[in-house]
């Protein structure tokens, strides 16, 4: 019997190697898988190249996997926020590489990835900086920028509910980049809230196919970060 | 570097973002920025619907929620807590810049760091040397939303003009700028350059061209003050 | 106040233009919008080039719009069915056009069509004939064929429900092809059972956002083509 | 042409469909082409499960409904009615696509027209001027698949080989096919050529080199009547 559900979070990452890629789901706090996060961090995977929309902030989940010195590129749209301060100390001391992209073409790049599209042309970013060195085409008319297509080796997902073939539901605006990153990740890696039986997701309703997932572990109470930012916590 | 002043006359934050929300046709689909674009929202003139999209994945976009009641997985591109009005869609990032970047968005209002008089439009970095890059949706926006309107400040706190002839700072985008909203004036960006649309109360065309960094042409209906045809 | 809902089928195509490019959604009589494409065959707009994964079965419907002489070329993947005989006709006799497309890459480049996406690579269909005259790139050792985005006037698509903003539903496998034509048209005109108040729809469930639709006709007993076909009907 | 035969060696449709079917792990994501391959859904070793999906937009494909309850717009590639099984889902065609484009179905089951011994495929089309062509699919899925296997008789009707040296009618991909089940064997594609994994009972050796178009390696394992090592 098909069953993805794996009994805790340190068991789903256990197998994350070395430098691996590693998707990050998320858009600030909203959708950010914490408690997968922590397990990496326990589990120790080193020289890894994050790809995610922010850098997290405060000195938990994702910006705390950067403190404890692990991750040794990000590929991001928006690397500072609010209340980020890992990733800017790392990178002005030249410590952790920065690989820019627009928002729009990161989701796209993520997507194509998923979806067997090695490169694709964008209007993003033509006459700008993010352009540099990029093959500039003409359609139409009008110039376009070659932008390729984004795997992963693993992605961390954080997703509302699930059923055992990893069919996924999301909630609200914390869907953002969970569903292309399951479909972009060689294993895509889920905390779910709740776990279903089969069919207690309505086929009508299914946000995430489970063929895009390879494990869920159930996180009932999911950290909220920005709780966990305000109180100064820190992890480990 | 120029003297700061303070400017008494002109218009308020609030007046520029209305002058900008009258100018939205009714049914638009409407992505608005960070900042003073976000008070577009709250200045709809009577009797007409917009639908706000906000890239982090929400159509139909409402206000704040009422304090208390915030939900942490319910935010807007900037962050803060939103709410979704009866009529909305929840969707992922692809879907969402599909959006943007398909031309599907009507209208997307932007803060600016510096518009040229060709619509080239820097709003993202300062290229200073040790600031931490940081781009989000602003190049898929200007990219991919049809029209795309700055509300601004006319000139920096220092004084130096944003309306520049060609931009010092990174772009965001070439040729991408329809119009500005500053607090002096309603500007055009068109093939012969900047052209004036509207002076604010108290302002005066020469006042404006002192703080614009390019050639302004006054190109008013002579109901707005410009010179008659 | 913004509302979508048109009158009749009659008003929804109006302004369909001699020369137009039309997608047509369903897959088999599955999403096939019946009552849309015989009020098209009532307005009576020519050399229209249509998209679709079939060319419709009997003489309603699609098959019915090809027999009436308005379609000067056919855009799809599977040109023949069990119950096709207007196509297979007219094609043999080379009255209409036809550009054959692998089903996959039909369906991504109406999709890129939609996004903004001007061209794509696609391993689909390397070294066949299908990829006769088309630029191939190696990327990573692989080859692959660039393929353009697809774009339409007007797209006709069956939904299930709707509300006044374009939000749809579809319903099983009738969904197909009916959310990304709805993203690639310039016009997306639906055909949908069922219109419902605002917030009828859950937000999470929404299948296609309403900024990717125009129009909306309600059709609450919409005709089924196996039926009409098996019957021996005709349209008009 | 070759005179037609009969054949009373050999295995049946039904017998094809279950060894490619023994072939295929617990819990693998599977596309079923039209034709001989579908009886693959129905050969399922007991306790291991797989997931079908089907192009047109089902994954957790079931077996067709009881006479009386089709649904029309519950339907196969073939355009035939089925069932949608718990933890079914359903989305839209370049979501579909990408599943198989994007590498993620474990194995496609298709029939074919040739298969050449380096692993073309050519099942889409014979080429004929006046035929309509047709491809749905097919090269979507060869493309993308990670291992496509086919389920063949090893002759056309008229007993000229579908197992051939380079596939005369047009491809569907290129270097695609890993292994073949035929009436008469099973055979597998390698770097080296066509290699034999299994004889069907009262078939020989020289039976199936006979009705093979290109050379055919022995690489049956000694259990399997294989050369010893």
């Amino acid at each position: 019997m098909i069953n993805k559900r794996v009994e805790s979070a340190a068991a789903a990452v256990a197998d994350i190697h070395d430098g691996a890629t590693v998707m990050v789901g998320g858009f600030g706090e909203a959708g950010s898988p914490i408690e997968l996060l922590h397990a990496l961090i326990d589990h120790g995977a080193k020289n890894l190249t994050g790809v995610s929309n922010n850098t997290g902030s405060g000195r938990v989940g994702l910006a705390a996997l950067i403190a404890n010195g692990q991750v040794r590129k990000m590929i991001c749209s928006f690397p500072r926020t609010a209340n980020s301060m890992v990733f800017p100390e790392l990178y002005r001391a030249g410590k952790i590489e920065l690989e820019l992209v627009p928002q729009g073409t990161l989701a796209e790049r993520i997507r194509a990835g998923g979806a067997g599209v090695p490169a694709f042309y964008t209007a993003t970013a033509v006459g700008t900086q993010l352009a540099a060195g990029k093959e500039v085409r003409s359609f139409d008319g009008r110039e376009y920028v070659l932008e390729r297509g984004l795997r992963a080796d693993f992605s961390l997902v954080m997703a509302d509910r699930a059923d055992r073939y990893g069919n996924l539901t999301f909630r609200k605006t914390a869907r953002n980049f969970g569903p292309i990153m399951c479909m972009a990740a060689r294993k895509a890696i889920v905390q779910a809230r709740q776990m279903v039986d089969a069919g207690g997701i309505d086929p009508e309703h299914v946000v995430t196919p489970g063929i895009f997932v390879d494990r869920v572990v159930v996180i009932p109470e999911p950290a909220q970060e920005s709780i966990l930012v305000k109180e100064g916590r820190s992890y480990p | 570097m120029s003297t700061a002043k303070t400017t008494t006359a002109g218009w308020s934050r609030e007046q520029m973002a209305r002058l900008a929300a009258e100018d939205i046709p009714d049914g638009s689909y409407v992505n608005l920025g960070i900042g003073i674009p976000e008070l577009v929202a709250q200045s709809i003139p009577e009797g007409r619907e917009m639908v706000f999209q906000t890239e982090n994945g929400l159509l139909g976009m409402g206000p704040a929620p009422a304090p208390g009641t915030e939900d942490p997985e319910l935010i807007n591109a900037g962050k803060k807590p939103v709410t979704a009005l009866p009529g909305a869609a929840y969707f992922h990032h692809a879907d969402s810049f599909a959006m943007i970047r398909g031309g599907h968005i009507d209208i997307c209002v932007l803060g600016a760091m510096q518009v040229a008089e060709n619509g080239d439009l820097a709003n993202w970095s300062t290229g200073e040397a040790d600031a931490i890059p940081a781009v989000g949706g602003a190049m898929d926006l200007v990219a991919g939303v049809r029209r795309i309107v700055v509300i601004t400040e006319h000139t920096t706190k220092n004084g130096e003009p944003k309306l520049v002839k060609s931009c010092t700072y990174p772009l965001t985008g070439k040729n991408v700028v329809s119009r500005i909203y500053s607090n002096l004036a309603v500007v055009d960006v068109t093939p012969k350059g900047f052209s004036l649309v509207k002076l604010a109360p108290g302002v005066t065309l020469d006042d404006v061209k002192a703080k614009t960094g390019a050639a302004l042409h006054d190109g008013r209906s002579a109901e707005d003050g410009g010179p008659s045809q």
